[in-house]
């Protein structure tokens, strides 16, 4: 059965300095939460690995927790560019930034051969593209029946997948709705996982296909409302907007960047305070 | 908005739309290309099927997305799925018609850079990466791509090729594996632009009203080929440019702002 | 969108003379009163597919319309052998069937293969087994990154997929629930697809995560209430284990199997009438 | 049933259901093995997990499926997942401790054939094939299997090797690439067997109250070795007993007769 912890806990026993962690989520279910928690608690040297690294990258990043970033697309989406990990890249601030970069239909094939035990994913990629040349982990293998030479890319298996549900139920059961994403992946292709929910419930509202992960598969579940934010969680709140395009210019400064992650993410203590400081209500009553 | 009654924006949009025709499966990227398809889908392909990388397979949005993976996708989709599925069952199995793309720049070969502006190591921009848009670019039947033109847009020389257009021109994309027949068509606020049939070097085949060939020229960072007899881009009709007001005005209304792109 | 006709019409069109056919179901949701169509119609020279062969291949097998099976385990669940089968394979009757046989991983792995447009799969399969002996399609491949040796075999592409499912809304979209199995991949995998249903509903009550397949991904539906019958369809109505274990009385014998379909298959027009001549009730209306 | 009270069939699914441990992943295969995990999660081990290869995972029935894929097993499951997923993401990933297994014949290796009897090119006798056999052999952390035990189950020579137990003995399964440890208990109606830890040979180191080492030898088509001091398999307890002839007579209640197998 899933430890049903708090967030601190969670964070504290699964993210360990040095790791490779994956936070998934496609632009729905981001884990902020989660992110804050690894930043207050000082994590260093990590290899932060993503598919759509946004805005909870950014600030990692940012904060100087990460010498290397393992990902397809980076950016804030509808909004425009990640400025500190502009900076990371292009100026080597606050720390030089590894990448390793990929497209989207190869980092989902690694996650699923991670996932699946597979050393490696196959996939009809890359033609045509420089990618390959920057980037050696980017191979080719023939199909021992046709000859076709196709891409081929190795299995993703972070240290710690940490994710975002819409709920668990008491025996630490993961229910996704709305778009699932790469997360059930993710956390199957790592070691240890983390999942933040909005609430933990008696029983689902669902057949159990739509579990997305049973209770035995997670290491941890952390009861965090409104722990997406400014993302969204489908059936629980909407993308906050209006957040999204204020940190454009709060992280183009690097001094402004860095007060107001002072104030508002090291100086709280955990994400209801986060949420208090910058004036967003309480979130849904934890059950 | 000019003394015609519709910006460049507008006509650039509207026109991508036309392309579209009603039952083709269209792989949307976020911005123009979801404004143009949603656009389409609303006039004359009702029955468009409207893919994101998100994972959402004929989404029905009635304001358009913010962000590839928008609530609203999922709402009025089909069915939605995981993300490693759309892109093996859905895309690269090839039941993909039409890619439909945006681009940072793209070269006379409809060859696209989203990745980074300078030398990859030691770029000068850093731009968002490569998404969905290698594997669309290969997979989809054909790419459609929607991007302002401009010297800093169409440049002679990518510093990066993300995604693959047509290469070097000629049959090099035919001999590069690629599945899809690659883009063929780019729309932009000057006009539309579609490759040679045999050097694969794109052509200026239509001009917007009021737009020179001149002037088109200049918005291009290589020597431009201009049709000799180029196109006049149809002008929005009223309905079409009601349907796209009314599209953006709905957006507004749900996002507490207009969206940045489209 | 999926053209809504009848079975007749549907099998017509897109069941060929020489079809590689996968009719595929897992235990759940096998689609039996296809398979009566297909044999109705006197298609001759099929390879059939499937990776749990039950009664509705052995009545197929039995009456001579297929020359080879590509399978990963044959008989009747629950109950013992299909002797159809074993009598076409021990002793060629009524006609020789070549067998090509794989592991339930491994066919898996084809249908997803040939569903992701790809020209074969990898898999951790096979160690120790003297399958790989007797079957040329299962080869090697080595990790582009690792040197490790896995097993690989052709993606499936079957020419025509034909499944049941419990709905369809108006346009053709399918929902499944319960035990999903394979259907999905065989479709996906497949040129042409026939789902039949039990019923077509103005719209699913649930969430579009758990519909199936897109109307347009869909050759065909055709509604058949009890369509899975004597296998079960979740939510609908109970496998019919009495059925299940009469055939293995009614297929041990040559004539009485020849007695038995032309009387209830051969000798009925449709499934409904197919079920009153085998003393079924009505199965629920069609909407 | 003999006048010990139970029946061999019983005592050989109650020795079996001991074996699992509470907590444990068990993918289950059907019949006897299905009968056995069922057994044990309703007696010693609630929180033992039953992953069947149709796509339930942690299934509760409670009466025993008749197929791998009754319907009581995906109503009752934490999660119903895809067969490609069940055997991707969740065997051979290695997130299974003990594959339990029946088998039609078995050698002095236990590996295992459920393919044919005679030449496979001219099979005497059918048999249902591989299903998830070759896999499960192959990748759960041990395996257990559940047979009875006769000249025609334990032969001296397989003709046919559909999974891998300790293949020729020794160290070769260490050397096939097998990733789990393979066979580790073989339970039949007349005791249990376990690998010699050097030669991985089967031998039998418990039997049945009243079950003699010489019935067993003539039970085995291989010269058996039997332990020097063989344990004697703890009868059933009365509550055991009583379990499990709950659990047969709901399923036979359930199902209109009784299920084929234990």
């Amino acid at each position: 059965m899933a430890a049903i912890m708090s967030l601190r806990e969670a964070i504290a026993e699964n993210v360990r300095d040095g790791d490779v962690v994956a936070m998934e989520g496609f632009t729905h279910l981001i884990p902020f939460a989660a992110g804050h928690e690894v930043i207050r608690q000082g994590r260093r040297n990590l290899t932060l690995v993503r598919m759509t690294p946004d805005i909870i990258y950014d600030q990692m990043i940012g904060m100087g927790l990460a010498n290397r970033l393992v990902f397809s697309w980076g950016g804030n989406p509808g909004v425009g560019s990640l400025h500190r990990f502009r900076d990371a890249v292009e100026n080597g601030y606050p720390a030089p930034l590894a990448v390793e970069e990929h497209s989207h239909a190869d980092m989902a094939a690694r996650y699923q051969a991670g996932a699946s035990g597979l050393p490696f994913a196959v996939l009809r990629g890359y033609v045509g593209s420089d990618l390959p040349k920057w980037n050696d982990r980017i191979r080719t293998v023939s199909c021992p029946f046709t000859g076709e030479v196709l891409a081929a890319t190795p299995a993703i298996n972070p240290d710690v997948a940490v994710i975002h549900a819409q709920q668990a139920d008491k025996r630490g059961n993961v229910l996704i709705w709305g778009i699932v994403g790469i997360q059930k992946e993710a956390v199957l292709a790592a070691r240890r996982a983390v999942v933040t929910v909005e609430e933990v419930v008696e029983r689902f509202d669902a057949t159990p296909n739509a579990c997305i992960l049973p209770h035995w598969a997670v290491s941890a579940v952390a009861v965090v409302p409104g722990g997406a934010h400014p993302s969204y969680t489908h059936g629980y709140y909407d993308r906050d907007n209006a957040f999204c395009k204020a940190w454009d210019g709060i992280s183009r400064d690097r001094r402004k960047f860095a007060d107001w992650m002072e104030k508002h993410v090291l100086g709280t203590r955990d994400f209801a305070g986060f949420r208090r400081s910058i004036g967003l209500a309480e979130a849904g009553a934890a059950s | 908005m000019s003394e015609s009654g519709y910006t460049l924006n507008e006509i650039m949009t509207v026109a991508a739309a036309r392309l579209l025709r009603n039952g083709q499966v269209c792989f949307v990227g976020i911005g123009l290309p979801s404004a143009v398809a949603n656009l389409a889908r609303l006039s004359h392909a009702p029955e468009l099927v409207l893919i994101y990388e998100s994972g959402t397979i004929g989404a029905k949005p009635d304001v358009l997305p913010l962000s590839i993976g928008d609530g609203e996708l999922a709402e009025t989709a089909d069915a939605v799925v995981a993300v490693p599925e759309i892109f093996r069952y859905w895309l690269q199995a090839g039941r993909v018609d039409i890619g439909f793309l945006g681009a940072a720049q793209i070269d006379r070969h409809a060859n696209i850079n989203t990745t980074v502006i300078g030398p990859y190591d030691r770029p000068k921009t850093r731009l968002p990466g490569a998404g969905g848009a290698p594997e669309i670019a290969a997979a989809a039947g054909e790419v459609f791509i929607i991007l302002r033109q401009s010297k800093r847009t169409f440049v002679d020389q990518l510093d990066f090729i993300t995604s693959a257009g047509h290469l070097t021109g000629g049959d090099s994309r035919a001999r590069s594996g690629a599945r899809g027949r690659g883009p063929q068509v780019i729309v932009t606020d000057l006009g539309i632009l579609r490759p040679d049939p045999e050097s694969k070097e794109l052509v200026m085949t239509s001009l917007h009203p009021g737009v020179t060939a001149d002037q088109a020229r200049a918005a291009t960072g290589w020597k431009l080929r201009v049709a000799d007899r180029p196109e006049v881009t149809e002008p929005p009709r009223p309905e079409e440019l009601e349907l796209l007001r009314a599209l953006h005005a709905r957006t507004a209304r749900a996002h507490g702002a207009a969206p940045a792109e489209g």
